[in-house]
C-alpha cells in the first residue's frame, strides 16, 4: 500500500501521474513543490510552456553548474533557464496572462480542498503568515485547476474535506485532485474517484479521505509508467 | 535633460521619515540593493513600504525591518523573514497582504490613472472582507483600488541620461509598475549608456516615468535559490 | 507546438456571419491588410468589429464598409470614411465611439481579465451618459467595462511557430491588447523567423496570446499622410 | 490689428506664443493642427519631448524625402521621424501615461472655450460625427491643458464663451488659451486676459470675445520674438 512509499517516491508517483493530465501546446504554471517536478515528466514529443508568474513565459530546466543566473528565477526563487521561445514581461502583464484566463492548467499544492472544490493552501490560523503570493489570482482565473499533494498529512490527517476548515484560498476553484493513492474529480455531486494508484484500493482511499468519495463509473488503476 | 545623479546618496537624501515608498524586485531578483543600503545608511524611518518582497533576513529590504524603518509593509508574501513575524507580535509593524496579481494590477493602476478596478482574485476569502463585490457575466468580482507612492526605487539593466530603462530577464518583474507608479521615481542602474544607445522598442520604462537615474553600487547579485541541475541530462 | 498556417484564406476560414472581429492598427499602420483582404474576399457578413479607425475609403477596413460587411462597430475616429457617414444616415450600421484612451483600456482590461474599471475620460460628456459615475479622491470617474471579441486580426513585423511577436515603431498601436483580448488571435506576420531568433526582452506578445500566425501577401505598406521636411532644416 | 494677419501668419504668431510655454524637460502632447507647428519654435537649448499617443515618446521633425517610414506616423498619421531617445509603445501603455498625469502639457485646438474652462472640440451637433480620438482623455488628465486656436471663427463669430454651445470633450480643464490676439488664463473668477498682440488693444481683444475679460493686472505684449 502507499504508505509503504518514501516521500520522495509519493511526491514522484503524483508528478508523474500530473504530467499525464499535460497537452501539446498547453501553457501550465506550476506551483511550489511538488507541482515544479512535473516537467521531468513530460511525455517525449509534448510541447508544454510554463508560465512563471514572476514574468516568464517558456521556464527550462534548472541551469547547469556555472550557467546560473540571478536575473533567471522562478516564482519559487530558484535559479532556471530559458528555452527557445522564452519570452520575459512585467508581474502585471503576468497576473493579466493569468486573470485573463489564458493558462490552460494550473497546477498547486494544498492544505485542505472540499467537496465544492474550495482550496485552502495559503495560512494556518496561528502559524507565521506567508503570504498568498499569487495563489489566490491562479486558482481564481486558470481554466483548469489541479491539486498535486500527498493524500493525508504527515500525521495521517485528512485533507480531502467536506469543508475546509483553514481560511481559503479560492471557492469553487479545484477540478481534479491528484495524490499517491488516487485522482479525484470535484463534480457538482461532490468528490468522484476517478483512478486508484495500484497499491491501493478504493476502501483504503475512502479510508484516508475525509469526505465521500462516489464512485459513479469503474475506477481505473492510476497510470504511472 | 539630464536625470543622472552622481551618487547614490544624493539620489536618496530628500526621503522624508514617514515617505510612502515602493521597492521594486520579486525576492532578491531586480531589487535595488544600493538604494536600499544608502536609505539604510541615511536611518530614514516611519516609511510605509509596498514591494512583493521584503528581501531576506539580514538582506536588501530585510535590513530595512531590521533597523526599524519600516512602519508599514504592502505585500503579497514575506515568507523569507523571520524577523517579520516577531515585529508583528510586538505589533512594531502594520503588515497588509494582498493577492500577488491585485499588487501588481493596484499598483499598474496608480501609475495609469485608474482609481478602481475589479479583479475575481480572492472571492469569498479574507482578501474580499469589507471591499464591494460585483457580478459581471454570472462571475463576482471584488473592487480594488490603485496604489501610488511618493518614491520609487527601481532597479535596471541599462539606462539613459533620460531616464530610459531596460530591464534584463526576470528581473523585470514589479519594476516597471512602480516607475509609473510614484511621483518621484528613482533607479538604480547597472549601466549607464548614451542616449539613443537603448533600441526604443527594447525600452521597458520609458523616461517619463523616472525622475533620478543612478549607477548601481552593488556589482554582485546575490541568488536566493541557487537550483542546479546535474550534468547530461 | 506550431500555429503557422500556410494560406491567407485558411487562416480566417472559420470566421461566421456575426462574429465580433477586433482589428489592430492606427490608421492604416499596423493594419492586418492581407488577412482584412481576405475576410473581404470570404465576404463574411453581419460583423460587429472593434478597431480605432476603419481604414480609409477604398482601403483596409473601408474595403469591409464597403462590402456591407459590417453591421456595427465600436471605435475613437472615422473621420476618414466619408461613406461611413451615409450608411448611419440609412441606419446601415451601428457606431458607438469612445475616448480613444478609453478603447485601449477596455480591450486590455478584456485579456486582463478585469471586467470594468474606472477613468476620468469623458466626464461630464455624453460618453459619461448612462454609465456609474464614482468619485475617488475629490475627482469623478466613469466606470467603463472591458471589451473582448471572437477573433483579433494583429499585425506584426516578427513572429515564430509559437505565436511570439515583435512589433516595430508606431506599428504597435492597438495590435498586442488585441491579441490578448479575443478568443481567436490571428497573427499577421511580414516574417516568420525561426522559435528562438526574437529576443526574449523584445517579444512584445507573447505566444499565449496568438492561436494562428500567417504571412503577410501584402509587400507594400500604405502611408495615410506624407509629410516631408524641407532639406536643410 | 490681428485681422490683417494671413490665416498662416495667426497660426504661426499662436504656435510661437505656446513654445515659449515650454520648460526644459517637458513632456508634451501636442493636438492636430496649430499645436503641431509648436516645435519647429521650441527655444535653443531646451528639451522637450514630445508624447504622440498613437505610442511613441520622442517625436522628431518630418522626414526627409526617401527617408519616409509608413511604421512611424504620430497621432495625426503624418510621416515623422525619431529622436535620441526615443521610445515605442502600446496604445494602452500611451494612455496609460496619459491617464495617468504623466504629461505636463497637452495643446489642443477648439471649437469653443468657456469661462468654466470647459472645451468643445470633438463634435458639431448634425454634422459628419468623426470622433473624439484621444483628446477626452488626453484633457481630462494632463497637468495642464492650453488651448491654441484663432480667436474666433473664420465667419467671426464666437469661439470664447461664456457657456459651450457644442458637445463638450470635457469639464473645467483649460487652463490657458492663446490665440493671434491674446493669452487668456482660466480662473475661478472666469477669464484673465494676462496678454495682447502688438497689433491689437484690449478693447478689439474683449469685442472678439463673447464672455468678460477680467483684467487683474496689467496686461502685458504678448513676446512673440
Amino acid at each position: 500500500m502507499s504508505a509503504a512509499l518514501t516521500d520522495a517516491q509519493k511526491r514522484e508517483r503524483i508528478a508523474r501521474r500530473v504530467a499525464k493530465e499535460l497537452q501539446d501546446g498547453y501553457y501550465v504554471n506550476l506551483g511550489i513543490g511538488i507541482p515544479t517536478m512535473v516537467p521531468n515528466f513530460v511525455p517525449a514529443g509534448l510541447e508544454v510552456i510554463i508560465q512563471s508568474e514572476n514574468g516568464m513565459l517558456g521556464v527550462g530546466p534548472y541551469p547547469k553548474e556555472g550557467e546560473e543566473d540571478p536575473d533567471l528565477i522562478n516564482a519559487g526563487k530558484e535559479t532556471v533557464t530559458e528555452i527557445q521561445g522564452t519570452s520575459y514581461f512585467s508581474s502585471a502583464e503576468s497576473f493579466a496572462m493569468i486573470r485573463g484566463g489564458h493558462i490552460d492548467l494550473s497546477v498547486l499544492g494544498a492544505m485542505e480542498v472540499d467537496e465544492s472544490g474550495d482550496l485552502a493552501n495559503w495560512m494556518v490560523p496561528g502559524k507565521m503568515v506567508k503570504g498568498m503570493g499569487g495563489a489566490m489570482d491562479l486558482v481564481a482565473s486558470a481554466r483548469r485547476v489541479i491539486i498535486a499533494m500527498e493524500h493525508t498529512t504527515k500525521k495521517g490527517a485528512h485533507k480531502i474535506l467536506p469543508k475546509c476548515t483553514l481560511p481559503i484560498t479560492g471557492l469553487k476553484v479545484v477540478d481534479t485532485i491528484i495524490t499517491e493513492m488516487a485522482v479525484i474529480r470535484v463534480t457538482p455531486r461532490g468528490f468522484v474517484l476517478l483512478e486508484i494508484a495500484p497499491d491501493t484500493t478504493a476502501e483504503e482511499v475512502q479510508k484516508a479521505t475525509g469526505a465521500k468519495l462516489h464512485l459513479e463509473q469503474p475506477v481505473r488503476t492510476m497510470a504511472l509508467d | 535633460m539630464n536625470k543622472v545623479v552622481t551618487s547614490i546618496e544624493a539620489a536618496v537624501a530628500d526621503i522624508p521619515d514617514g515617505a510612502s515608498l515602493m521597492v521594486g524586485g520579486f525576492g532578491l531578483c531586480g531589487a535595488p540593493d544600493s538604494l536600499i543600503a544608502a536609505l539604510v545608511r541615511k536611518g530614514t524611518r516611519g516609511l510605509r513600504t509596498i514591494a512583493n518582497n521584503v528581501g531576506v533576513d539580514g538582506y536588501g529590504m530585510g535590513l530595512m525591518l531590521e533597523a526599524g524603518m519600516i512602519a508599514s509593509h504592502i505585500g503579497s508574501y514575506v515568507g523569507e523573514n523571520l524577523l517579520l513575524e516577531q515585529m508583528m507580535l510586538e505589533s512594531k509593524i502594520g503588515l497588509k497582504l494582498i493577492p500577488q496579481g491585485t499588487l501588481a494590477e493596484s499598483i499598474r493602476a496608480g501609475g495609469a490613472g485608474i482609481p478602481a478596478y475589479f479583479t475575481p482574485a480572492g472571492i469569498g476569502t479574507v482578501v474580499a472582507e469589507g471591499k464591494e463585490v460585483r457580478e459581471f457575466n454570472g462571475r463576482q468580482y471584488i473592487l480594488e483600488e490603485a496604489l501610488t507612492a511618493d518614491f520609487a526605487f527601481v532597479k535596471a539593466w541599462k539606462g539613459d541620461r533620460h531616464g530610459n530603462l531596460v530591464y534584463r530577464k526576470t528581473a523585470q518583474n514589479f519594476n516597471p509598475m512602480m516607475a509609473a507608479a510614484a511621483k518621484i521615481t528613482i533607479a538604480e542602474v547597472e549601466e549607464l549608456v548614451e542616449l539613443g544607445a537603448l533600441e526604443p522598442e527594447r525600452i521597458d520604462t520609458p523616461g517619463i516615468y523616472v525622475e533620478r537615474v543612478v549607477v548601481s553600487e552593488h556589482k554582485e547579485k546575490r541568488i536566493e535559490r541557487l537550483k542546479l541541475r546535474k550534468e547530461g541530462r
